[in-house]
């Protein structure tokens, strides 16, 4: 019973242009995905520095997922090709230090894939919750 | 310590129906910094938004968090808001409790529970809110045109005819350009001078557009709305006010025997030379290389001829320096060098020939005055063959040729053989194709006839290898249909050379920061939907330099960015985007990764004075960026190792706040 | 200067004259011919299967010792210059095959690719320099309209081979001019003659072949000149009625060592 | 698509990509010994991408390939046909009995002034 009722802590990096209006237009569907997903806006993937990821696992979270234009189509021509280079070398170093990759995620959503918003969320939300709480990387000293 | 409001939006029951928003305000109370928070039915309203600048007045609001819809929807109803209550409009924050809670989660309670956190989140980042001001910089309201092919043209005189000044830059003697050099343009078969010329004579004509002839820009600097550009106006040691494009001195002049560009090289011109007969600027030019006069000083027959005395062998190169508010690149293409395709010996026999020089061929104006005779020996040849994808669509790993589809041989080499069948009914003509590429309006159609009206032989497949012997060149082909080697004992070989951009383009870049991919085609801000605006801001794209192009889409961009200029010039003050990055200089130790991560060239690199500790003064260099440049995608703030990098109004310690608020 | 040679099967029998002429200009322009001692024939043509080592191994030893002699690997014939260049190719890019071949050899050192394959006529191009050739000619070739043959092997794949430009080589012409001779470029001088299938099928040897000499003929030729024994081979039997010879000769010649030879 | 365990082989022993091809014929243009071969360059490229490759096994246009390396040094794609035909012609004679020439074979075929070169190239492509 005690594994049911996990609940993840998942952030959600979305960038301004693609996916934070896909979130949005998975809401004006009410296409639904659970509760545990916080969407943090940021102008464009590339923003989203390293630190934050490690931030948020420390303090606690199970899961980051970075959601972006696809590529070719970025905002700003090639903020997402800078993301896809500097994550793939960040999660595989998270998964040398135990940080599954699963709880790590790159996504490209449109602003016209709301359903692909909430499908990849449901799916992330599933991968995580079913690797359990994360305990590798959280620092209890943040806990309250 | 900021003072922060918060305002939980009900919005019917959209968001009350799911979130418990009275919850959420009494939640969000005992967040640091909130002094005040509340709810009602529709914080948009007229009435909502009064609620807002009532509580700024009566509490002293610095900040404000507002729990609602999408900041997509409203985040510029509520800056407003902030403005109206005397407040900086960047101080509001919105929690997205409606798309991204309420309407996507059912059961009331994990709704207010993702509500409050997310309402804590903002508050938490509005707290680290600072006031910004969008910087607002003036606009020239002149346009420069680099290139005066087809495509500088139609922009240049779009440009004009809205009422703004246009320059256009052209590094040849005349503009024109490629186009100038064709014979006829498909699928109507209109000729080519008859179209283009009259455009060239209305650009010398409106008085709105200047004409730098013979000319280069060597130096870019500025940005959007404020471009300072050096151009280097060549010597052409003719006074271009006072040569009346006579001729008098072409005649004359002793040196005949110098290739002929505009010719491409198949017969001769002058020393001192007009490109064509309706070259615009129409104007002598001297060639420096081959005129005896400004080589060895002996001559001057040009000027003794010349009756307005426009001969000037002292002339010197000249800079101007003019301001624009846009720029139009309309570089245009050449033909690539078939040195390394020898096995169509093209080097070894003067019958292979180049699809431009095919039309210089066949042109009234060119070599043979229209008679389509072997460059050799000046016969008609009776069977031609003609191979397309000549360097176009080459693996990296070939080694040779250009990976791309040139996109206009198709098109040409049908007009050519039909040309040719139509002129000289006794000519065999094949054509050698891997695939007919005919997407454009009648292209198809007009492929189609000229196989089966004009009965030229297309064969699908490839010359391997042309052989010169004797008067004939033997040609060595696959016909995959038919599973044969074919031998063809041809008279003319024109082979369909891919085009690459203009080799100013390269420099060209560099100096406007404007980027290009592995091809030195200029990309464009989005492949889709912003198909003739550069990444870079105010620097616009028009014809080949962005991607092979054919006369009609040439000009269709040309058009659009013209009228993107327009909308640019139009404007008399530019309004940036305060959310951009900026650089804490005490931090950077100037290693340039944020500069070589910005796609739009807005980082420099100034040398500034620093007071050290010990009172002594040491210059380092710094990184600077450029507002009115910069667009706030904020991929220097990552790739900044010091941390120097920031960008404002997402800044480092905002996000990690907001991270920080989801996580407890 | 010091080189070491692989003279290759047929240059000690049938092709005797493009090997001592060889020896002969070489001494007259400076340079020492050092033969690999040992040599072992490189079986003629390079098999490009990446799975195929045995036949390899020949190449790899001559390799190896003008690799230890820290000496280029000089070839003149090109069938000889094609086999081990492009296995030298082999052993610096296909990793898994080098290790194959550095087991089977059980070399203490393995051998990675660190000689330098330069054929003869790069040998005279970029070490001795056709100025320096030209400087020593002694019997200028003054008005003899000379047409090189390259054939297939000493071009291509230009990507391994790297000698020239694979379509319109000049090369051979340029060491025609340095002799004083007036150089004929064709268009087939680079097409196949056959090679080895004049062994089962003669009559393809035989068109291609004439197909060559005649084009060469039809640009003026009076002479052809070729680096490979196969070449010269098709190219006489298959009814020239002019000469093909080896490009060492013409160069003995012009250099005064020929008749020292034939005394 | 499934490739078979054949066709597997092959593109590994040759080192090439059939699927590069773009069908243009250029191999079969530049070949020397076109008419010589039941199956020219470019039907080796297809052949193989294909998988049709039994085909090839047993026809004598393995014996034609001068190995002259023309549709190597002109295919546009870099397909490299000829390192395809020498992988199906390895893949024939590695079979026991399979030698195309044996040496009883070679005293017929001789002239006097044939090059050993010759046969030894011969036996190098026909024989294992």
């Amino acid at each position: 019973m005690q594994v049911n009722e996990f609940k993840p802590l998942i952030v959600a990096f979305c960038c301004n242009w693609c996916s934070y209006a896909g979130a949005d237009l998975a809401g004006n569907n009410r296409l639904n995905y659970p509760a545990d997903v916080k969407i943090i806006r940021v102008p464009c993937s590339c923003r989203v520095n390293p630190m934050f990821i490690l931030r948020a696992f420390q303090r606690g979270a199970d899961g980051v997922i970075l959601c972006g234009c696809h590529p070719g189509d970025c905002h700003y021509t090639s903020g997402n090709y800078y993301t896809r280079r500097r994550m793939a070398a960040l999660f595989s170093m998270l998964d040398f230090l135990g940080i599954e990759k699963e709880r790590t995620r790159v996504e490209w959503v449109s602003a016209a894939e709301g359903a692909k918003f909430a499908a990849t969320m449901n799916d992330f939300v599933e991968k995580v919750t079913a690797l359990g709480p994360n305990k590798r990387l959280e620092d209890l000293r943040c806990k309250r | 310590m900021q003072r922060v409001g918060v305002f939980v939006c009900w919005c019917g029951s959209n968001i009350a129906g799911t979130v418990d928003v009275q919850a959420v305000s009494e939640a969000l109370k005992n967040e640091p910094g909130v002094v005040f928070s509340t709810n009602y039915q529709y914080m948009c309203s007229q009435a909502g938004q009064n609620m807002i600048i009532d509580a700024v007045k009566e509490h002293n609001l610095t900040g404000i968090v507002v729990c609602s819809c999408s900041p997509r929807m409203h985040e510029a109803t509520f800056r407003k808001t902030a403005a109206a209550a005397g407040l900086n409009p960047y101080m509001v924050e919105i929690a997205n409790i409606r798309e991204q809670c309420s309407w996507v989660h059912k059961d009331m309670m994990t709704g207010t529970e993702k509500a409050i956190i997310l309402g804590k989140a903002a508050v938490a980042k509005v707290n680290l809110n600072t006031p910004l001001t969008p910087g607002e910089s003036p606009v020239t309201k002149r346009a420069l045109v680099i290139g005066g092919g087809i495509a500088g043209i139609q922009t240049a005189l779009d440009i004009a005819d809205a009422g703004f000044e246009v320059d256009i830059v052209e590094k040849k003697p005349t503009i024109g350009g490629k186009m100038a050099q064709l014979d006829k343009t498909f699928p109507t078969l209109d000729c080519a001078a008859c179209i283009l010329t009259p455009k060239m004579v209305d650009v010398a004509q409106n008085e709105k557009i200047r004409i730098f002839s013979y000319s280069e820009v060597t130096d870019v600097k500025g940005f959007v709305g404020n471009f300072d550009v050096t151009i280097k106006k060549n010597a052409r040691f003719v006074k271009e006010d006072i040569c009346t494009g006579c001729g008098a001195c072409v005649e004359k002049c002793p040196m005949k025997k110098v290739p002929n560009e505009f010719n491409l090289g198949m017969d001769n011109r002058s020393a001192i030379y007009i490109p064509f007969a309706q070259a615009v600027p129409k104007v002598a030019t001297i060639d420096p290389n081959a005129c005896n006069m400004l080589k060895n000083g002996k001559c001057g027959l040009c000027a003794k001829v010349c009756a307005a005395g426009a001969i000037d062998y002292t002339q010197k190169d000249e800079y101007i320096e003019e301001k624009y508010g846009a720029i139009v690149v309309a570089t245009g293409f050449n033909p690539i060098s078939m040195e390394k395709f020898d096995e169509f010996a093209y080097n070894q026999s003067k019958d292979v020939i180049t699809s431009l020089e095919f039309e210089r061929l066949t042109n009234a104006a060119g070599p043979t005055a229209g008679k389509l005779l072997r460059p050799s020996d000046h016969e008609h040849p009776h069977t031609i063959v003609f191979v397309q994808c000549v360097g176009s669509r080459c693996d990296s790993c070939a080694e040779k040729g250009k990976e791309y589809c040139s996109k206009i041989c198709c098109m040409y080499t049908a007009k050519h053989a039909m040309l040719t069948r139509d002129k000289y009914p006794d000519t065999e003509v094949y054509v050698f194709y891997i695939d007919v590429r005919t997407p454009g309006k009648n292209f198809d159609e007009f492929y189609r006839r000229a196989v089966e009206e004009y009965g030229v032989k297309y064969v699908k497949g490839m010359v391997g290898k042309v052989t010169p012997e004797g008067k004939k060149l033997k040609v060595q082909a696959s016909d995959l249909i038919a599973n044969k080697q074919l031998h063809i004992d041809a008279d003319l070989v024109v082979l369909a050379a891919a085009i690459e951009p203009d080799q100013t383009a390269r420099p060209l870049a560099t100096m406007l920061t404007a980027s290009m991919d592995t091809n030195d085609f200029f990309t464009e801000a989005h492949p889709k939907l912003r198909p003739v605006e550069s990444p870079t801001a105010g620097v616009f794209l028009s014809g080949a330099c962005q991607g092979p192009k054919d006369i009609p889409e040439t000009v269709s961009q040309a058009g659009a960015a013209a009228s993107k200029v327009i909308g640019l010039l139009a404007k008399d003050k530019l309004t940036g985007n305060p959310c951009v990055a900026s650089s804490n200089e005490l931090m950077c130790n100037g290693c340039s990764s944020c500069e070589r991560v910005c796609p739009y060239g807005a980082i420099t690199y100034v040398d500034k004075e620093f007071r050290m500790p010990d009172r002594t003064t040491k210059v380092r260099r710094v990184a600077s960026v450029n507002p009115a440049v910069c667009q706030g995608c904020g991929c220097c703030t990552v790739a900044c190792p010091s941390g120097a990098m920031d960008l404002r109004g997402f800044a480092n310690n905002q996000i990690m706040a907001e991270v920080d608020a989801i996580c407890k | 200067m010091k080189v070491s040679y692989f003279p290759g099967c047929t240059l000690k029998n049938k092709a005797k004259d493009l090997d001592t002429y060889a020896y002969k200009s070489a001494e007259a322009l400076g340079v020492t011919l050092e033969e690999i001692e040992n040599w072992q024939c490189c079986g003629g043509v390079f098999t490009t299967a990446k799975n195929e080592v045995a036949t390899k191994l020949s190449s790899v030893r001559a390799l190896k010792e003008a690799a230890e002699k820290e000496q280029p690997l000089v070839t003149v014939c090109s069938a000889c210059h094609n086999v081990i260049k492009q296995t030298n190719h082999a052993m610096q890019n296909e990793k898994e095959f080098a290790d194959k071949v550095n087991r089977y050899m059980a070399n203490e050192t393995p051998y990675a690719g660190e000689a330098e394959v330069v054929h003869y006529l790069e040998m005279l191009r970029d070490m001795v320099g056709f100025d320096a050739v030209k400087e020593k000619v002694v019997n200028a070739l003054t008005g003899k309209k000379i047409a090189a043959y390259y054939g297939c092997l000493l071009l291509r794949p230009s990507k391994v081979m790297q000698m020239d430009d694979a379509e319109n080589p000049t090369i051979m012409e340029d060491l025609i001019a340095a002799l004083g001779a007036t150089p004929v470029v064709y268009a087939k001088r680079n097409e196949c003659c056959g090679g080895y299938i004049a062994m089962e099928s003669p009559e393809l040897a035989k068109k291609n072949s004439n197909e060559v000499v005649e084009n060469a003929k039809a640009a003026g030729a009076e002479m052809i000149i070729t680096a490979c024994p196969l070449c010269r081979y098709n190219l006489m039997k298959n009814g020239t009625d002019i000469p093909v010879v080896y490009f060492t000769e013409l160069l003995a010649e012009a250099l005064g060592v020929k008749e020292d030879t034939n005394a | 698509m499934h490739k078979t365990y054949l066709q597997e082989e092959i593109i590994r022993m040759s080192g090439v990509n059939p699927s590069k091809c773009m069908r243009c014929g250029k191999c079969s243009a530049s070949c020397p010994a076109y008419d010589e071969m039941e199956y020219h360059p470019h039907q080796f490229v297809n052949m193989v991408e294909s998988g049709d490759i039994e085909p090839l096994l047993k026809s004598e246009s393995l014996y034609k390939c001068l190995s002259c390396f023309a549709c190597i040094e002109r295919c546009p794609r870099g397909v490299e046909p000829a390192k395809l035909v020498e992988a199906v012609r390895l893949t024939a004679i590695r079979k026991q009995g399979a030698n195309h020439m044996t040496a009883n074979d070679v005293p017929a075929l001789l002239d006097d002034e044939m090059p050993q070169q010759a046969i030894v190239s011969a036996f190098r492509k026909y024989s294992k």
